[in-house]
């Protein structure tokens, strides 16, 4: 019997989604359930896959049956298996946190948009599962238009915004395919690992080819993955959408786009190719450099709550795509670790900013003002959400941060370093301004007044099934950081087989 | 802007063509892409392995069928997306169903009506002949349903989208397309139930009465219909949207 | 003389790239967002043949094996193959067809019978019918948001859309 | 050398007695006696469990306890020598004192939200007693993070706009240095040294870094401890004294800037090792800069007119005694530094309690308006007083007795300049405390700017405040358990 865990993560929502449409046209009330259903199978499946990955290496599974490289195959390691457990699971999340805000913000197009969303997952998770440079290609194109179409369903500045994306989105794609169509005009061949055998059997690692599709490649996968300066289409999607798209689209997609420069890096090309023949690494760690500070400080400078955490965004995918390029072991540890840490502080704080939208109907930070005492259920889960932006221990942020300079000091980057105390100093300021307004709303200054004990406002939590996701999430945060270590060993089981040097893991 | 624009634009162009200087040549029946295994397997081994003349076919819907049922999913997508931000319901829940939207004719123009009314079933057949006959010639389904669809929007064209929709309404359109994805990842699952992977089409020919090899054949036919379903269905949906502005009552 | 072999012999590339550049260029650059969805169709586009351009090989046909062939194959596979005529062959799969005769079989085990070189790469045409598909659906959505932003904005000129969204509030 | 170290859970339990202790005190939210009950008993425990380690302590044995590995190398980790014994001691017996402080004063006020004041000084203590106990660099920093956290609600209780931004210098002083300045030489010192972080008596770095990178830590090491208020790092304490008066009290004389010298006497005892600083020389720069804030602290608290101001520079040039102390590095000067840690806080916290208690009785902040107030309180002002002579190091109050071996510390070093400017500083000192106190007693009764009905506050805090005074005289008689504690965490630390 072939253990079908790995294809099920997939087509559990795949199949949900087209469900969804036909179920939806008759009992709209139908649908929520079985997205739950579909992505629930998607997250055990997923969790039966990363088990099976920890226990006997690496999974494959060929589809159709045919042996790579004639047929697509899933080639699941141990990196692969963590991001899809991670993307189905925040897919569960979000799905929980839409129920009863679709209604709302998405009108009558709830299973339009439930299908759009069960899309978005599936696109995003074939991506991580896929070993087919080209099949990559397709699945990027699920997920990024069903992106669109989520974010056009916004506001019409959000619809200006989708545009914007649309065509920025469009050109890092067709980049992408013109440097798979470059891999394979020298190769012969789309998988993943077969091209990696090829380019070292006949080396063509020196070929003007190889390093043009490598350019193109990493190009458009930076565009995908709003990396400054190519992160012009990013603020005003993620700030306009409706919030239930902001939830499952801004923790993901970049964080996705990461994974793929990762594997493409290290799996497609060589790490001795990408690290210590092209020599690229300073100048990359330094326009890293320059996308943490350039995001961390526009955040602050906004006042839109949304706006100021897509900008955290594009500071936070700056650690990552500098943590890669470390070129160590330690950095790409960090690198992987805050991929995947960092989709649930992202989800943490955009279910924040989702539920005070939903609360008062405020787009700005100042919304915020006096919610500690009518909210203080989800300040907590803001509060965990930001503790591990800024990095503070036992949450997975410090942890990623941990590594990540560890990384930057071991290979000397200390522009890298530096850039992300910096930062973390930046976002400490951003979430303490907001803890600052929650926290000072409830009685308007008046020294120490007649207040008796026991002075608490009024509570008017969020209702349950918005509030019980940002719960779940900052759990989960939490416990990211506590059994960090488990986590750390699958990467670094992961990272053995390149040989990295590295002085910290002898 | 125009400037920086054309400067990157330049410098792309350029950066492509550094690499060109070491493509192999026009035609060269020697480059990698030509001579690597895989296009040899493809070219040598298709008709032993599943029996379909036509490479083109089996790669598409056998050998690299995954990417085939994603490419259909990319359509079905497309045609959500695109209900998705246009479609405006008059009132909510209501997909008007065909025998709500009576015929109403718009003086149709009779040379254009006897014309359409002609060619119409004759395209029908063609896309059908297409969608059947991808085994054997360049076709299958997304050349057939394409053009299928095209025969629904030339009715719209002609008379209006009631018309069409007459024919097809948008609760039918959404139907087909579901059931052209289902039709085809309905194969890949029975096969996952049938004990072997996704689209793994040869563990049917224990359902079937044929070998292994004819099990993947007729599976393709399958499947490319399944696609054929999706794509007339998408495509005239985009085109109704498109065209009335996501009212769904009047087009061009 | 060398350059020009390389330029004719690149030619495909140089028109390929001559194409991304005039659709990018476009997509970046238009004001009108037609216009900017015109330039895409052309970006990719180029790509399409660019890719179509690689399967090509001199001497080669379209990969589809001619009917008899086909059977005679299928006839391995207990389909009960009828041996058509050969004077039903096909224009071009007619010398794959004796060209392959003309080769000393030596099993008649399938493959040998198929000359790789006869025959083009199908690979590149199954990537690119999946690509034009790609395409067609990314211009769709795109068309339906521009409509999308003209119901709203009333124009599809990029920069009045933007100034309307400066005055008014959102 | 040492006795073998004794594995037991109590430290951890030491410190999280007072986190646990949050749990019924949020429940118990709108019943205020059974509350401040809960405190009081939380913190009775927390002293006790602490108190209970004091014979181990003493018999110069070890306490260690290894929470959790959270990287290979890096674990949460706990262990209880002297150093630590001193200042957990100091910060638990405290605790309860400011706790029966607090119900007067909070109480006197009607101050808001006592629930959420409560608790969160509960997280302080548990905080406070995790970094005297903590034994690697990492714990150490978890903690000391976790204290600003937990004080920034404490700062800004008022919620007004003076508390908002004295909370923001608050916490961007001490975060921006903690996390700009500490963090990266704890990743340095853990990449140097492949992992092992864990205190050693005679530090660890020696002989694994050079002289450049040794002075660069240090410094960064030094600043970062921003809680130690060394200028020019030091702005932050005064803009902290917006908090209700037990928060400053407790936490600004005591527990807070503390921790910010422990943690450099940790890290100079520890890490770098004694041995290793005067090596290589780098004790020197350390006391002049030490020296600077000793004096420029002062002067600024001459001219401070606010009385709670002018305390808060007193405390930043009592901290950098401290660190001038340690950095004399020679044993007397070590075993003046670490008891001065226990003199200082008991002075300063009884003259933080009674600038509370003036303020609860009258609602006066500044100096010039309490003529004569000694006449209407007569019990705080006389408990002033005693913190006073505490503070400048004058006879009948503890504070003598760390002065004392500060001064000789120097002189054994043949640090003439230090001895000078402890003494110039000592005068300062009198000169800004003496006046306060003679204005209350000895004005012309028509200067007197108090009426007959102004009486002494809250009787809670009276208590508290005559508890500490009396303590700090106590002191004076009987330092031993401090200088017991003292001089075995030099002769350690030393390696004598």
């Amino acid at each position: 019997m072939i253990d079908q865990a790995p294809a099920i993560v997939l087509l559990a929502p795949f199949l949900t989604a087209v469900l969804v449409v036909l179920v939806g046209m008759k009992y709209e009330r139908a649908c929520f359930p079985l997205v739950l259903l579909g992505l629930s199978f998607s997250v055990a499946a997923a969790v039966q896959t990363i088990l099976q990955v920890v226990e006997a290496g690496t999974l494959r599974y060929y589809m159709g049956g045919w042996p790579p490289p004639f047929g697509i195959e899933f080639r699941i390691d141990g990196l692969n298996a963590l991001v899809a457990l991670t993307v189905s699971t925040v897919a569960l999340i979000s799905a929980v946190y839409s129920k009863n805000r679709v209604p709302e913000e998405n009108g009558d197009k709830i299973s339009i948009y439930y299908t759009l969303l069960l899309l978005v997952v599936t696109g995003l998770l074939g991506m991580v599962l896929t070993g087919d440079a080209f099949n990559l290609y397709v699945l990027l194109e699920v997920s990024a238009l069903t992106s669109y179409a989520l974010i056009a369903m916004g506001t019409r500045r959000a619809t200006v915004a989708a545009f914007k994306y649309a065509i920025i989105g469009t050109i890092g794609a067709s980049f992408y395919l013109l440097g798979v169509g470059y891999l394979y005009i020298k190769t012969g061949s789309l998988n993943m690992f077969d091209i990696h055998e090829v380019l070292v059997a006949e080396d063509l690692h020196r070929s003007t080819t190889v390093l043009v599709a490598f350019i193109l490649i990493t190009v458009g996968v930076w565009i995908k993955m709003a990396f400054f300066p190519l992160h012009a289409w990013l603020p005003n999607s993620y700030t306009f959408a409706p919030t239930t798209t902001s939830c499952l689209l801004g923790p993901l997609v970049t964080k996705v786009m990461v994974y793929v420069m990762i594997r493409m890096m290290l799996t497609v090309f060589d790490p001795v190719y990408t690290f210590v023949q092209l020599n690229w690494g300073d100048i990359v760690v330094w326009m890293a450099v320059i996308a943490i500070l350039v995001g961390s400080l526009s955040a602050l400078a906004q006042t839109d709550l949304r706006r100021m955490l897509a900008f955290l965004i594009v500071a936070e995918v700056g650690y990552m795509v500098g943590g890669v390029w470390l070129a160590n072991t330690a950095g790409l540890v960090g690198a992987i670790y805050h991929l995947i840490a960092d989709v649930f502080m992202t989800l943490c704080v955009f279910l924040f900013a989702g539920i005070v939208f939903a609360k008062t109907g405020k787009r700005e930070i100042t919304a915020t003002h006096g919610l500690f005492a009518k909210m203080p259920l989800t300040m907590a889960g803001l509060a965990v959400g930001a503790l591990s932006l800024i990095g503070i221990p036992p949450t997975a942020g410090f942890f990623s941060k941990w590594y990540l300079i560890q990384g930057g000091m071991a290979s000397g980057h200390w522009g890298y370093v530096v850039a992300l105390l910096i930062s973390s100093l930046a976002m400490a300021v951003l979430f303490f301004r907001i803890f600052e307004y929650a926290l000072f709303g409830v009685k308007p200054a008046e020294g120490h007044g007649d207040h008796h004990a026991g002075d608490q406002g009024k509570f008017s939590e969020a209702s349950a099934s918005i509030l019980l996701p940002l719960m779940g999430t900052a759990s989960l945060v939490l416990l990211i950081g506590i059994f960090n270590q488990s986590i750390v060993s699958i990467i670094t089981d992961f990272l053995v087989q390149f040989n990295l040097a590295d002085p910290m893991f002898r | 802007m125009k400037a920086l624009g054309f400067i990157a634009v330049l410098g792309t162009g350029l950066l492509l063509l550094a690499a060109s200087r070491d493509f192999p040549n026009w035609g060269d029946p020697d480059s990698p892409a030509s001579s690597y295994r895989l296009s040899r397997h493809f070219i040598t081994e298709t008709i032993n392995e599943t029996a379909v003349p036509n490479m083109v076919t089996a790669v598409l819907a056998d050998y690299r069928g995954y990417d085939t049922l994603f490419e259909a999913v990319v359509i079905f997508t497309a045609g959500i997306a695109v209900i998705g931000i246009l479609r405006r319901y008059g009132s909510r829940n209501s997909i008007p169903s065909a025998r709500e939207t009576p015929l109403t004719p718009k003086k149709p123009d009779l040379i254009v009506e006897s014309t359409v009314r002609l060619l119409i079933p004759i395209i029908q057949i063609f896309a059908l002949y297409v969608i059947a006959h991808g085994h054997h010639s360049p076709g299958g389904g997304f050349q057939g349903g394409v053009i299928f669809g095209a025969s629904f929007i030339l009715l719209a064209l002609a008379r209006d989208l009631k018309a069409a929709q007459n024919w097809v309404a948008e609760k039918r359109t959404l139907i087909l397309a579901c059931c052209g994805i289902l039709i085809y990842a309905g194969i890949g699952v029975l096969c996952q139930f049938l004990g072997d992977n996704f689209l793994d089409y040869q563990i049917l020919h224990r359902i079937l009465p044929t070998d292994p090899v004819m099990a993947r054949y007729h599976s393709i036919l399958v499947v490319e219909i399944g696609v054929a379903f999706t794509v007339t269905a998408i495509m005239f949906s985009i085109y109704s949207n498109l065209s009335s502005n996501g009212k769904m009552k009047e087009g061009i | 003389m060398e350059l020009l072999k390389a330029i004719v012999g690149g030619m495909n590339y140089w028109i390929f790239i001559i194409l991304m550049m005039i659709g990018l260029y476009a997509m970046i650059t238009k004001n009108n967002l037609v216009k900017k969805l015109i330039g895409m169709s052309i970006f990719q586009t180029s790509i399409l043949l660019f890719f179509i351009s690689l399967a090509v090989k001199e001497g080669a046909t379209i990969p589809i094996l001619h009917h008899d062939q086909a059977h005679a194959k299928q006839g391995d596979h207990g389909e009960g193959g009828k041996h058509s005529d050969p004077s039903h062959k096909g224009k071009e799969a007619a010398s794959a067809i004796e060209e392959g005769k003309e080769k000393p079989s030596v099993s008649h085990a399938g493959s040998s019978k198929i000359d790789p070189d006869r025959f083009t790469n199908p690979l590149p045409h199954v990537l690119m019918l999946t690509a034009i598909v790609v395409g067609v659906s990314t211009l769709g959505v795109a068309l339906s948001i521009t409509q999308k932003l003209y119901t709203e904005f009333g124009t599809i000129e990029e920069n009045e859309i933007l100034d309307q969204l400066k005055s008014g509030d959102d | 050398m040492t006795p073998p170290a004794i594995i037991s859970i109590t430290p951890v339990l030491a410190s999280l007695v007072s986190l646990l202790a949050v749990i019924p005190i949020i429940l118990l939210g709108r019943r205020s006696n059974l509350r401040e009950g809960t405190s009081f008993v939380a913190g009775i425990v927390k002293f006790g469990l602490i108190a209970s380690m004091l014979p181990t302590i003493m018999a110069g044995s070890t306490i260690e306890y290894t929470l959790w590995e959270i990287i290979p190398n890096l674990a949460i980790a706990f262990r209880v020598d002297a150093l630590g014994m001193i200042f957990g001691l100091v910060a638990s017996s405290l605790w309860i004192i400011t706790t029966l402080y607090s119900i007067g004063y909070m109480r006197g006020l009607k101050e808001h939200a006592q629930t959420r004041f409560f608790s969160y000084f509960a997280v302080s203590l548990a905080a406070t007693v995790g970094v005297a106990f903590a034994a690697n660099l990492f714990t150490l920093f978890l903690f000391y993070e976790m204290l600003s956290l937990a004080t920034y609600p404490l700062v800004t209780h008022h919620q007004d706009k003076e508390a908002r931004s004295g909370g923001r210098t608050y916490l961007t002083y001490l975060l921006t240095a903690s996390i700009l300045f500490v963090l990266p030489s704890l990743i340095y010192i853990f990449i140097k040294t492949g992992g092992g972080l864990d205190f050693v008596a005679g530090g660890f770095l020696e002989g694994r870094i050079g002289g450049t990178e040794a002075l660069v830590l240090l410094l960064l090491l030094t600043f970062g401890f921003a809680k130690a208020g060394i200028m020019p790092l030091h702005s932050w304490l005064p803009a902290a004294m917006v908090a209700p008066t037990p928060v400053s009290a407790l936490l600004h004389a005591v527990a807070v800037v503390k921790v910010g010298v422990f943690c450099i006497l940790r890290v100079y005892s520890g890490v770098f090792g004694i041995e290793f600083l005067s090596d290589l020389n780098l004790g020197v720069i350390v006391t002049w800069i030490a020296a600077f804030t000793v004096v420029v602290s002062s002067l600024i608290a001459l001219t401070q007119d606010n009385l709670k101001r002018r305390l808060a520079f007193s405390t930043i040039g009592q901290l950098s005694y401290i660190v001038l102390g340690m950095a004399l590095l020679t044993p007397k000067g070590v075993t003046g530094s670490m008891m001065h840690i226990a003199m200082h806080a008991w002075g300063k916290i009884t003259l933080f309690f009674c600038a509370g208690a003036i303020f609860q009785a009258t609602g006066k902040k500044y100096i010039s308006e309490m003529v004569g107030i000694g006449k209407r309180m007569p019990v705080t002002m006389a408990a002033f007083f005693i913190g006073s002579l505490s503070v400048i190091g004058i006879p009948l109050a503890g504070g003598f007795w760390s002065k004392i071996y500060l001064l000789w510390g120097t002189v054994e070093d043949g640090q003439y300049a230090m001895l000078a400017v402890l003494l110039i500083s000592s005068l300062l000192n009198a000169a800004y405390f003496f006046p306060i106190a003679f204005r209350a007693f000895f004005c012309k009764p028509e200067d007197s700017l108090f009426e007959a009905k102004v009486e002494e506050a809250h009787p809670c805090a009276v208590v508290a405040l005559s508890l500490t005074a009396v303590v700090t005289m106590f002191l004076f008689i009987y330092p031993e358990p401090f200088f017991a504690l003292a001089d075995a965490a030099a002769q350690h630390l030393m390696n004598l």
